[in-house]
């Protein structure tokens, strides 16, 4: 503790959570211009190819992805408990909560998983074995498959990355409500959040052009 | 805990869920093109919930607002100084 | 050429000039007006000399909004002239002579209606706009011809224009000026502008050369386009489709434009004619950009029944 | 003079430094760092000007030509300029000029800097390796598909080299908003902290906008498929605009630190307050979310839609008006000033006087139907370069020889001084004066070989490079004898405000012995009374 303390350039602890946030704040800024990136593609292609784009909707998995989408809005929730718990200075119960949030990011992924194996048997993995009816709309339909890939892929890592960290806190958590935990825990429900935020409009994107 | 907040956390989530039934079964329905948009807005709405309550913009920090006003603008200035190429073309 | 511009060959080149100049004059005299001031006030205002430096001034709203106004006055100015010019460059006049370019690395392929075709020169009569058609078979390049002021990026995949009517008969530089790859400073070339009667001369020469119509004619038989559009055949009949909004399968339009028949035909499935079967093969592959020109300007001479 | 104990002999081990999480010494890696870089681009340029001496030379073949001005303007830019001033002065400036002890995130500091030379690793290892000849906008489909050269690896090295970037820019973000002492509110905060903070934004904000358009030209690469090519479906245009999207942003990210150190110069030597000090805050955020609308400028030849090129090219007017309040005010502080001409003063007026010739060149690009014209000539060339060298490179030497005393607590040879400022600033008017008559007659640019009309005006240009570069290695020179042999600079050699030079030089490790209050409006200068400098 001393040490970082030491080193560490705030005169109080609220400097010190405020400026968490801020830096998290700033961080997701950042990624809200990563992902807005693929966003913008995404509506570029989907204006050259509107046909394209219903066909190859039509191809993606809406139970799973209804079912991802319901776990995590939930793991939002059980995140916001835990920081509500981590604040209230129960780290065990925010260990609890953190696990149930890590569990649901893991079965996330693990749907996920399932479903990109099924795209990949029906031939969807873009390149020179993709295979998609109506052939006449392939093209469009390679270009939508290469940025669902592409854009739930790099969302997948966001979460791995999520449960990772999740999993240090939980870790943390039984060194008991050290200096800092509860804003480490903010923090990190910030990041969850966010992750959330961009499913919920790739979620539409990929899955609900248009009708089924 | 602070009893009133958790009430709150319960609730969006309840409204997330709800929202999330509403889109996926308005997508059986055959609404044109409109489909997509209102599929849209849904999202939109549900990110709101997430980024008031769960995200804590409520408590109204001036440079928490700022980063994320920013962020929504910047984003805004791409997608849109982009497409309006595109849409304009010919 | 002169030191400070290159020859004026086009009709925009002496108004681009003249707009450079306007342009330049302002700078120049805020060049001179910051420069003049700073100079001033660094000898004046020198530490070695005791001058009156009392009842300093820090802020001046009216100031303030007065360099501001200036200069938000003189670049509206700017723009509004700019863009017009750029609208009229932008604008083939409607009888214009029809020029096909493909760029490709590194070279320009250059075809004329009336067949002839060249490598690297364009022969243009002075007196009449020219609108080039041109695409690139590879990467991005762009047809620059200093001496008329003009420069358009030619990509892959659809048809840019460009005009220019040419106002002295010489000889003017071609450069690609889009970074195109190793000898992207080898896709020079020239534009010679001829007198009305040397052009005639010029297009007659070697005579035996189909138009591109013709050609385009030929290649539509040959690659077996006529035996599906025709009456009655698996495909549309296409006299009178060039120019038309065409309705498409799944919804929407599209006019039918050059890029849309050259997509058509590199592409058939890209947007599919309603009301007919995606049938169509693609030519991806078997016709190279030249070939596609053709045929383009064969279709364009179907006129409706 | 006894020696007192500070940030440069408090450790001298090299694990210290280089697991220093002292922003100031973090700022001093970073200079050797970008010192480096700046030596890989000028050698390119050598080879370069060397190379146009004749219209048809054969120094290089045309690939390696190809591959140095790429070379040169990919360090010069992500590089080199990028992280400069912000990296290195802005490192060792905010804490201090916010009266902290370090930054917000001092280990995030010092992981940007290894995040920084793990990129430049990248970006050597694919110029070791056979280089790049894609230039630095690595247009599309050229970049994906033609070009066979280290483009992944390149672009590798430039998304890393972003990511520190916006480490950086989130660190003096947090660290402005959280860390200022008490009694300096937004409005007494120097100038160059605005400057920096606008330039924060654009970090963020642009950065990731150009690392995606790199992954996914890498994508299109590795897998053969992607979204700009148009033989797979894509557009190139995409491609342009997200590319620009960040990098016009990013030339603002060039400018506004110099901007900054010339607003901290300026009023020092003028021996005066600033003249409208809100409003040259408030250009700095108004030049960085303008320059966010502006981004098609570039591609108004490109089959960019005609109303679109139109828009942007009115807002590229607009963005030239917070540069020209700037520009209004630094000259207006000269008036009724005591004027010292000493080094940094020449640089930063030098500043102004290019940056404005720069600058109003730019209002010639930005009219639609003299940029068809002059488009991808030497006349863009000498634009930016008045803008990028004369404008931000001075401003960053002109920072340098302000700061230098404070940061080394040596004075440098203030005649060799005088002098490098005159070389530089001859030598550049030499090298790229011609270039905008080279690029009106209409040499494009990046030509291996030339017409030979063109010929005199590019021997002109090379002659002023080696000037030019003479004029840079002399600083080199002196600023490192200064090191050992210069004299004890005192805390405060200038006698300038701002809280920097209230501690000694160099600055104790913790900055301030005790935690600095301010009660007073920034540029506290009186030319009235005081007596010589
Ligand atoms: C630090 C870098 C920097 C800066 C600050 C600027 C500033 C500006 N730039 Fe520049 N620009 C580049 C670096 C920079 N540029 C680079 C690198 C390229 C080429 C990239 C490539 O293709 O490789 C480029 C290219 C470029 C183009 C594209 C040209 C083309 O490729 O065809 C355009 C077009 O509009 C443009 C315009 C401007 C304008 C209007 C400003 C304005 O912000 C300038 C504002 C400043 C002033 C106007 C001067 C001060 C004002 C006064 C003294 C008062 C009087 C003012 C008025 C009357 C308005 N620039
Ligand atoms: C910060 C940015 C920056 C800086 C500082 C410079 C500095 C210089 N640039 Fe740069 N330039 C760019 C950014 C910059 N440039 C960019 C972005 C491009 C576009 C690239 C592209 O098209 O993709 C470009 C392109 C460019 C071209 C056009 C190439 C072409 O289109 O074909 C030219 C040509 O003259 C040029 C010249 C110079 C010169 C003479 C200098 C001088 O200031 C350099 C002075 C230095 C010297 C003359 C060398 C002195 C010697 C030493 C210091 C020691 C050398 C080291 C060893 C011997 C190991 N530059
Ligand atoms: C096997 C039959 C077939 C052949 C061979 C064929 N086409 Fe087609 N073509 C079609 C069909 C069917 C359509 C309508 C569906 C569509 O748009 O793809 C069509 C559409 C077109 C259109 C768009 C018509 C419109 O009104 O918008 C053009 C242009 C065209 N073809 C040109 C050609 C050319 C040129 C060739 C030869 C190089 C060719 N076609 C060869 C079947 C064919
Ligand atoms: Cu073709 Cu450059
Ligand atoms: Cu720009």
């Amino acid at each position: 503790m001393s040490a970082e303390a030491a080193d560490s350039p705030f005169t109080d602890p609220v400097q010190q959570r405020e400026a968490a946030r801020i830096g998290m704040w700033a961080f997701l800024g950042t990624e809200v211009m990563f992902f807005g990136a693929l966003f913008l593609t995404y509506f570029y292609d989907r204006h050259l190819y509107p046909d394209g784009w219903v066909a190859a909707s039509k191809h993606t998995d809406l139970l799973l992805g209804s079912l991802n989408t319901g776990l995590l809005l939930v793991s939002s929730l059980t995140m916001a408990l835990a920081v509500e718990a981590a604040k209230a200075r129960r780290p065990d119960a925010a260990a609890k909560r953190l696990l149930a949030t890590m569990g649901m990011g893991a079965v996330f992924l693990v749907f996920k998983g399932l479903e990109y194996a099924e795209h990949i048997r029906d031939g969807l993995w873009p390149g020179e074995s993709f295979h998609f009816e109506p052939a006449s709309l392939s093209r469009p339909g390679e270009l939508f498959y290469y940025l669902y890939f592409t854009m739930t892929g790099l969302h997948a890592l966001h979460m791995l990355a999520g449960v990772v960290w999740l999993s240090a806190l939980v870790i943390a958590s039984r060194r008991g409500a050290a200096r800092g935990f509860d804003t480490h825990v903010e923090v990190a429900g910030l990041y969850w959040h966010f992750i959330d935020v961009v499913w919920i409009f790739l979620f539409p994107m990929f899955y609900l052009v248009r009708g089924h | 805990m602070d009893e009133h907040r958790v009430r709150t956390l319960y609730r969006v989530a309840a409204a997330l869920l709800a929202l999330l039934a509403l889109t996926v079964g308005l997508s059986y329905l055959d609404l044109g093109s409109a489909g997509f948009a209102i599929a849209l807005a849904v999202a939109a709405v549900k990110a709101m919930l997430v980024g008031w309550f769960f995200m804590e913009l409520e408590e109204g920090v001036p440079a928490v607002w700022f980063m994320a006003g920013a962020a929504l603008v910047w984003l805004g200035l791409l997608v849109s100084g982009t497409l309006a190429d595109l849409f304009t073309r010919l | 050429m002169s030191w400070i511009v290159p020859p004026q060959a086009s009709t925009v080149a002496a108004r681009v000039d003249l707009l450079m100049g306007y342009v330049l004059f302002v700078a120049v005299c805020f060049i001179a007006l910051i420069g003049g001031a700073i100079f001033y006030f660094a000898v004046k205002y020198h530490h070695s000399r005791s001058v009156d430096r009392s009842g300093p001034v820090f802020q001046s709203i009216p100031l303030e909004i007065f360099w501001t106004g200036v200069p938000l006055a003189l670049t509206l100015s700017m723009f509004v002239w700019g863009a017009r010019l750029f609208i009229t460059m932008r604008e083939p006049p409607p009888d214009s002579l029809e020029v096909d370019v493909v760029g490709k690395q590194w070279m320009w392929e250059v075809q004329h209606a009336e067949g002839r075709r060249e490598l690297n020169e364009v022969h243009v009569p002075v007196g009449r706009p020219v609108r080039l058609l041109m695409t690139s078979a590879d990467v991005i390049h762009s047809f620059f011809v200093p001496a008329f002021r003009v420069k358009q990026d030619v990509l892959p995949g659809r048809y840019e224009t460009e005009w220019f009517e040419a106002t002295e008969p010489g000889r003017y530089r071609l450069y690609c000026a889009q970074y195109c790859g190793t000898a992207h400073s080898a896709m020079t070339g020239w534009i010679t502008v001829l007198s009305a009667a040397d052009y005639e001369r010029w297009l007659a020469q070697p005579g035996a050369e189909p138009t591109m119509t013709e050609a385009g004619e030929r290649l539509f038989r040959r690659a077996g386009c006529a035996s599906c559009h025709r009456a009655g055949g698996a495909g549309p009949a296409l006299e009178g489709m060039f120019g038309r909004r065409e309705a498409l399968e799944g919804g929407g339009t599209a006019l039918a434009d050059e890029t849309y028949v050259r997509e058509s035909i590199l592409r058939p499935n890209a947007k599919v004619l309603k009301g007919w079967p995606p049938r169509m093969p693609s030519y991806e592959g078997r016709l190279d950009e030249a070939q596609v020109q053709q045929l383009v300007s064969y279709l364009k001479s179907l006129k409706g029944a | 003079m006894e020696k007192t104990e500070n940030y440069l002999n408090d450790e001298v081990t090299v694990s210290s430094w280089l697991l220093t999480t002292d922003h100031k010494r973090i700022a001093l890696l970073y200079l050797m760092s970008v010192t480096f870089f700046f030596l890989v681009g000028a050698f390119a340029a050598l080879l370069m000007r060397l190379e146009l001496l004749v219209p048809n030379g054969g120094l290089v073949q045309a690939e390696t030509y190809n591959k140095l001005f790429t070379m040169h303007g990919v360090t010069m830019v992500f590089f080199f300029l990028i992280p400069s001033i912000p990296a290195v002065l802005g490192n060792f400036l905010i804490p201090m000029m916010v009266g902290a002890k370090d930054m917000a995130f001092p280990r995030l500091n010092l992981a940007s800097w290894y995040v920084f030379m793990a990129g430049g690793l990248f970006g050597l290892a694919s110029m070791i390796l056979g280089g790049v000849d894609t230039g630095w906008t690595f247009y599309a489909p050229y970049s994906s598909v033609y070009s066979n050269t280290h483009v992944i690896t390149m672009a590798v090295g430039i998304i890393i080299a972003g990511f520190s970037s916006i480490m950086t820019g989130l660190n003096f973000i947090v660290t402005i908003h959280r860390l200022r002492a008490p009694g300096l509110t937004w409005m007494r905060l120097p100038l160059f902290v605005w400057s920096l903070y606008a330039t924060s934004i654009i970090f963020i904000l642009g950065t990731p906008v150009l690392a995606m358009a790199l992954v996914l030209i890498a994508l299109e690469r590795v897998f053969g498929f992607g979204v700009f090519d148009p033989a797979l479906g894509g557009d190139p245009l995409l491609f342009q605009h997200l590319f620009w999207f960040y990098s016009h942003p990013a030339v603002y990210i060039m400018i506004l630190p110099s901007m900054g150190v010339v607003s901290e110069i300026v009023p020092c030597f003028a021996r005066k307050r600033i003249f409208g000090y809100a409003f040259v805050a408030a250009s700095s955020l108004a030049i960085a979310l303008i320059g966010f609308l502006v981004w098609g400028h570039h591609m108004f030849v490109s089959g960019q839609s005609l109303y679109a090129g139109m828009a942007f090219s009115l807002l590229s007017y607009m963005v030239a008006i917070p540069s020209a309040v700037k520009v209004f005010n630094w000259t207006a502080t000269l008036h009724k000033g005591r004027i010292y001409l000493r080094t940094p003063m020449l640089y930063a007026l030098g500043f102004i006087g290019l940056f404005t010739i720069g600058g109003l060149t730019g209002l010639v690009l930005a009219a639609m139907g003299l940029d068809a014209h002059v488009h991808d000539t030497y006349f863009i060339i000498a634009h930016f370069h008045y803008i990028m060298v004369g404008g931000a490179l001075m401003g960053y030497l002109g920072g340098m020889h302000f700061w230098w005393p404070k940061i080394t607590g040596k004075l440098y040879p203030e005649f060799w001084g005088r002098i490098s400022a005159g070389l530089v600033f001859l030598g550049f008017n030499l090298t790229f004066f011609p270039q905008f008559l080279l690029g009106y007659l209409g040499m494009p640019r990046r030509y291996y070989h030339y017409p030979p009309e063109f010929q005199t005006l590019n021997v002109l240009s090379t002659a002023g490079a080696s000037i030019l570069g003479v004029g840079y290695l002399v600083p080199l020179l002196y600023l490192l004898w200064s090191l050992k042999w210069g004299a004890d600079a005192g805390p405060n050699p200038w006698r300038a405000t701002g809280l920097e030079w209230t501690t000694s030089s160099p600055p104790p490790k913790e900055n301030y012995r005790v935690t600095p209050e301010v009660d007073e409006e920034p540029y506290a200068y009186d030319a009235e009374t005081e007596a010589a400098l």
